[in-house]
């Protein structure tokens, strides 16, 4: 492993975009940094600004309103980087999807990977903090590997 | 008279003592992160890690600090359309440059390139007051409104804390000139201000305090002076209760917003300079620059010098380590009543206490503190 | 103003002695979680029993009768009736992990479990742990419409002929083979040529 | 008026109702259409919309609140107008719904906003999905549609934003102070203040939400929130869906009181049907709304903790959390979710085996909780940062409406559970005290909410002690419900009172569901306190409210945006127009 990709691997800064989730994944996030599961360990640590992260944690079902700020703030990040989607609602739309099926309901602007490019998919409603933490690591692989 | 080094050795120290103080930096910053996760009750940057997980993370964090920057030098770098190119570019680099030139002027253990010169301690003050005008200039000139509330609360924040820290590193600096001719129709002279006479005058003179024998440390002949350059130091170094101009809640990241890549790596590479020439300064300053002159044991004296270091610095790391964990953030105009406040008169007093001393001393008075 | 500075640090030193990180995403995950101690080095479980975790399915013992889909909050089961055929597919990035299915499944096919780390990477948003399985249809011999699962039709007529008294426990043997090759509406139109229709005995 | 319950009920025999609706008869005559007792003192009547304003003033005037205003379409009977005016702060239950008919050719009510503030954000609301046209409303711009919906010439835009909308582009009002609509100071002649766009993304607060703030200096001059960046439809998929996987679909409305959601729907409910729950389901219920109210006051100290710069508090409070979520992953299978809470009753016991370890662990949390509380009131950076901020005065939150924690750190005594007991909060069961705090600053609302930790853990202690001797039954099966049966619930959630109303069509889906979130209300009060403090502050004062977006804006229906088309400036775009200016 060269130092790129050891430098990579071995910092990655997450930046957490709320798209319209119930906030239950965002509290998951929240309770990923504290003192129980503390991902400065490995080098994980919550950036509030999209330009100096490498790693994009969404939650939620991204509503219409909702599109062209996520896009946005995908472009802020400087390459390499990665995009984590996390619970049902990023990766689908999980509850918030409509029964009949035919599509997003008229509010849902995604799932995640319709409007950015997504490297892991954390499932759960929502996922706990470890599944968070192993969604970073996976993540942080994949983007070792970037160019 | 200054006494300086032959040149090739001076040019070594020169390249070395840089690469030097970033390792160390690197190290006293990832101690500032482990020691504030301690009490937060975290584990902070893993210095162990589990045998199971090593071919994942690595087997140790202790460099932490280094890897986030070298990912930020492999990062790609974008500099917003509407920035003034020039100033933002070129602004980390005058950080960066401006302290390692500042290391050449501070002693490390009595090595330093251009100690001896009569004027470094004015030089090293000058240099160190660039960073926060780099920053400055880089909030205005990235053109985000945030990089511009940055900037305004950094100058305010300067200028609350640069005067307490100028006070206070004079005060001690007129020390030696003060203490020199000891007791006795006491002439109001200046002091050295080059940091090497600084050093070597807490070096070569000692305390007797009732009887005991203690080490001429300006710490304890000018007590105030050095809680005043602590205090100031802390709003230099952004520690907990003055991290005001780039508190993440409130300003994203103030002057930083729109810094990317290689260029905020050179900025994080200026904060641990910072955080080294500080914590080397006032080591210098006050605790007599952790110079030892005598091979005890017949361990040579330049390996006692750094056990020493290394113990002052952990001892000031674990300071402001308590600092920035037990704090809230001030608002930037508590911030400058604050030092307006405490600081400032701490440090007024470290300026009139060594007269204050020297004139009980005159006038007879046991203070059970004398000069050997 | 002492006091609150004082319990602070107090508080501070009392926390560097007593991490409570684990070791995660090393370490054994199923430490004893009995007894939570506040101590040093004490470390916590971080699987409780009854963690609701991702869905376990066990094809044998599914009678195909898509009581789980009727009862699912996010759609996550779903069943489409083919060829004959009833496919179940399950789609794991929808569940809410409810644990609805577990309780209405009259077999006991669907079992929450409690494994929870279900990152996966792309390429797609299909989960690799995706589940999508069949179930023999039995086709009603006059129009062709589907009418039951296979397994379903055996285990119920099963059971409601055990709970029948002797009386009329072969009689009804005969009417739940005749009605259960017919579709509801086949049924319907069928139903007077049962043994046991009730308006025979008025 | 004062506002204790039990004083007003013991004084006056003739209650509140029988005034009430002595008062409206009279006034209203033979308008006075139908009247119609949907709960025990809680009242539905109907008639014609010129009454509307006499009516809010004479139910303002009385104290009441008006807890919301919702409209439904009823097709060919046209819009259904509801004015939801809640006396329970006053006595126990009281609550009256009246209602009014319009046509849907020409939806026209006029509006009562003048008469309260209360009612501004819901008829912004109302007129951005259905089109009602509410006649002199001051504010009548977008509320949760983008202000450039539909699109603006780029000559009309001020900083690259449109202030005014299609429909009213004369000047509007803002409500600086009590009873007083001033035109807003923003005029495009006024654009040389510095607008300082918020979000949606900001480090300030979790989810979502987009504040334009106009500073002078430091200070701030005015506060305009754009919500409807949460918008999930919850609404409209419950009216899809059969009530049996509903309570999963509002649990989902917000992730940290997901159980009150349960909770008000499941309450709702029960209500239209008239069934009693047992006991014993009413204890857990109570033992896992009140974990809840635990873990999010914790999760808001923390917060706030982090909002001020105290990062330790954030991971101390947090850590301490910790055994809660450790309770509910074992009493209910999920840390978040909980999804215990189902009509008539609750999913899974208790068992005893688990009530040594809770507690334990609400010792544990006791204990810290007070400690925190200690380390705050001598903190002198925290005082500093929370004392006199954010200043809200008793008039102010009963005039904008206030609820929960907010409305209690202005020493407002209102809480939906001694209010409108539901679950096992009525004294019979429990006996607790509302906590509230005189200040009415950043400071009150976080000794409330800690002292209310403190009121929940007590309140878990006697449940759990309760528990022990009731009937093992936890679950009663519920029936459908008649058609046209309404009924409406509150409950306090962590951060205010919560309110639910359902009505029925008689089959197994309902016909209308409106939920009426805390959050909604106390966004609506920030701009009261928000101006005139410093920039520094705002995040703290945004955070005292405790705000939960996603909780605020699964209201909007954004019929028709055509999002791609609507845009919006980047930040890097407005600083260039300033140094151009």
């Amino acid at each position: 492993m060269g130092l790129k990709q050891k430098a990579r691997l071995y910092s990655p800064w997450v930046f957490h975009a709320h798209c319209s989730g119930c906030n239950g994944c965002g509290i998951e996030i929240a309770a990923a940094l504290n003192p129980r599961y503390d991902p400065e360990r490995i080098g994980v640590t919550l950036h509030n600004n999209p330009r100096h992260a490498d790693i994009m944690l969404v939650e939620g079902i991204v509503a219409k309103q909702h599109v062209p700020f996520l896009k946005r703030t995908y472009e802020q990040m400087p390459t390499p980087k990665a995009v984590v989607a996390i619970g049902s609602c990023a990766i689908t739309g999980g509850v918030f999807k409509p029964d009949d099926d035919k599509g997003p309901s008229y509010t849902q602007g995604g799932p995640v990977d319709r409007i950015i490019p997504v490297d892991v998919y954390v499932p759960g409603c929502p996922p706990k903090p470890e599944a968070i933490i192993d969604g970073i690591i996976k993540a942080a692989i994949i983007l070792s590997k970037r160019d | 008279m200054a006494v300086y080094l032959p040149l090739w050795e001076t040019v070594i120290i020169c390249f070395t003592l840089p690469v030097a103080g970033f390792f160390l930096g690197v190290l006293f910053q990832s101690l500032i992160r482990k020691f504030t996760a301690r009490f937060q009750g975290r584990r902070g940057p893993w210095y162990i890690v589990p045998k199971s997980l090593r071919p994942v993370v690595g087997s140790t964090r202790i460099l932490q600090p280094f890897w986030d920057i070298m990912k930020l030098m492999y990062k790609q770098t974008l500099i917003p359309s509407t920035a003034q190119r020039k100033i933002f570019m070129s602004a980390p680099f005058v950080a960066a440059a401006s302290l390692i030139i500042a290391i050449w002027f501070i002693p490390v253990i009595g090595v330093s390139a251009f100690g001896p010169f009569e004027f470094s301690l004015i030089v090293t003050l000058y240099l160190m007051l660039i960073v926060p005008l780099t920053i400055v200039a880089s909030g205005a000139a990235s053109s985000s409104p945030w990089g511009a509330i940055g900037s305004y609360r950094e100058v305010i924040l300067t200028l609350a804390y640069e005067l307490p820290f100028i006070i206070g590193i004079f005060s001690t600096a007129m020390l030696t000139g003060i203490l020199t001719p000891v007791y006795g129709g006491l002439p109001l002279i200046p002091g050295s201000l080059s940091i090497t006479d600084i050093v070597n005058f807490q070096a070569s003179h000692s305390i007797s305090f009732f009887g005991f024998k203690i080490p001429a440390f300006f710490i304890i002949l000018n007590p105030f002076a050095a809680v005043a350059i602590l205090m100031s130091l802390i709003g230099k170094l952004k520690i907990k209760p003055m991290d005001i101009p780039d508190a993440e809640v409130e300003v994203i990241a103030g002057a930083y917003t729109e810094y990317t890549g290689k260029l905020l790596g050179v900025y994080e590479m200026a904060k641990i300079f910072l955080l080294f020439v500080s914590l080397t300064l006032f080591i210098d300053m006050y605790l007599g620059g952790a110079l030892i002159t005598v091979d005890y044991l017949g361990v040579p004296s330049f390996i006692w010098s750094g056990i020493v270091f290394g113990v002052e610095a952990i001892i000031l790391i674990l300071i402001i380590s308590v600092v920035n964990a037990a704090n809230a953030r001030f608002r930037i105009d508590q911030a400058f009543t604050w030092y307006m406040k405490i600081p400032l008169a701490l440090s007024l007093i470290g300026l009139v206490w060594p007269y204050i001393m020297v004139s009980l001393a005159g006038a007879g008075v046991n203070i059970g503190i004398s000069i050997v | 103003m002492v006091k609150g500075k004082i319990k602070l640090l107090k508080e501070a030193l009392r926390s560097s002695g007593d991490i409570q990180t684990l070791d995660y995403p090393s370490g054994d995950p199923r430490l004893d979680y009995s007894q939570p101690r506040f101590g040093s080095g004490a470390k916590y479980s971080h699987i409780c029993e009854g963690l609701r975790g991702a869905p376990q399915y066990s094809e044998e013992d599914c009678c195909g009768c898509a009581a789980c889909e009727s009862v699912c909050t996010a759609n996550t089961i779903k069943t489409e009736d083919v060829n004959g055929k009833r496919v179940f597919t399950i789609d794991l990035g929808r569940c809410v992990f409810c644990g609805r299915c577990e309780e209405e499944c009259p077999e006991d096919a669907i079992k929450l479990t409690s494994k929870f780390e279900l990152a996966y990477t792309g390429p797609g948003s299909q989960n690799p742990a995706n589940v999508r399985f069949e179930r023999d249809l039995i086709l009603c011999e006059k129009c062709g419409n589907p009418v039951a699962p296979v397994k379903q039709y055996k285990i119920y007529s099963e059971k409601v002929l055990k709970n029948l008294g002797e009386k009329w426990r072969e009689q009804s043997r005969e009417d739940i083979e005749k009605a259960g090759k017919l579709c509801r509406e086949c049924r319907r139109r069928n139903a007077y040529t049962l043994n046991l229709h009730t308006r025979k005995y008025y | 008026m004062s506002g204790s319950g039990t004083e007003t009920r013991t004084v006056e025999k003739f209650s509140i109702v029988d005034e009430i609706k002595l008062f409206l008869k009279e006034m209203l005559k033979e308008k006075y259409i139908e009247e119609k007792q949907i709960q025990n003192k809680k009242y539905i009547i109907r008639t014609t919309p010129e009454y509307v304003k006499p009516i809010a003033d004479y139910m303002i005037r009385r104290d009441g609140r008006l807890v919301h205003l919702t409209v439904s379409d009823e097709g060919v009977n046209g819009f259904e107008i509801q004015y939801h005016y809640g006396f329970d702060h006053l006595e126990t239950n009281t609550h009256f719904i009246i209602k009014v008919r319009v046509p849907r050719e020409k939806p026209e009510v006029p509006s009562i906003s003048p008469i309260t503030w209360q009612a501004s954000w819901a008829e912004r609301e109302m007129m951005d999905l259905l089109g009602v046209n509410f006649t002199g409303h001051p504010d009548p711009r977008h509320l949760f549609l983008p202000y450039e919906w539909p699109e603006e010439p780029e000559s009309e835009k001020v900083d690259g934003f449109s202030l005014y909308t299609k429909r009213d582009k004369s000047a509007y009002y803002i409500r600086k102070e009590l009873g007083k609509w001033v035109p807003l100071a923003l005029s495009p002649a006024d654009a040389k203040l510095t607008l300082l766009p918020i979000g949606p993304y900001h480090p300030m607060f979790i989810e979502s939400e987009y504040f334009r703030v106009r500073v002078e200096g430091d200070e701030i001059v005015d506060v305009d929130m754009k919500t409807g960046f949460n918008h999930r439809g919850v609404m409209k998929l419950a009216e899809q869906r059969h009530y049996a996987r509903i309570p999963f679909l509002v649990e989902r409305v917000c992730g940290i009181c997901s159980t009150t959601h349960a909770t008000a729907y499941c309450n709702t409910v029960e209500a239209m049907l008239n069934i009693e729950i047992p006991d014993r389901a009413k204890y857990i219920r109570t033992i896992i709304l009140e974990l809840e109210r635990l873990h999010s006051h914790l999760i808001w100290l923390g917060v706030a903790g982090d909002l001020i710069g105290f990062k330790t508090l954030f991971m101390w409070a947090l850590r301490d959390r910790e055994h809660v979520l450790d309770l509910f992953e074992k009493l209910t299978g999920n840390r978040v979710h909980h999804d215990i809470v189902y009509l008539g009753g609750v999913r899974k016991d208790i068992s005893e085996a688990h009530i040594p370890e809770i507690i334990r662990r609400i010792e544990f949390i006791e204990e810290s909780v007070k400690k925190y509380i200690d380390i705050a009131y001598d903190h002198p950076v925290v005082k500093a940062r929370t004392m006199d901020i954010g200043r809200l005065t008793l008039s102010t939150a009963k005039d904008a409406g206030a609820v929960g924690p907010t409305a209690r750190g202005s020493n407002w005594k209102i809480d939906a559970r001694s209010s409108n007991p539901y679950a096992a909060y009525s004294p019979e069961y429990t006996t607790w005290e509302v906590v509230t705090d005189s200040g009415g600053d950043v400071w009150s609302r976080l000794v409330v909410r800690l002292k209310e930790a403190l009121v929940s853990c007590d309140i878990i202690r006697q449940c759990v002690e309760r528990m022990k001797s009731t009937s093992p039954d936890i679950r009663v099966k519920p029936h459908l419900p008649e058609d046209g049966a309404e009924a409406v619930n509150k409950t306090e959630a962590p951060r205010g009172e919560l309110y639910y109303y359902i009505k029925s069509n008689g089959t197994n889906i309902p016909h209308t569901v409106r939920i009426r979130t805390p959050s909604y209300r106390n966004d609506a009060v920030l701009p009261f306190m928000l101006r005139g403090q410093t920039l520094s502050d705002a995040p703290i004062i945004i955070g005292s409210i405790d705000p939960c977006f996603s909780c605020t804006d699964r209201m909007i229906r954004i019929e028709d945006v055509k999002t791609n088309q609507v845009r919006f400036e980047r930040i890097g775009d407005l600083a260039r127009k300033y140094r151009r200016a």
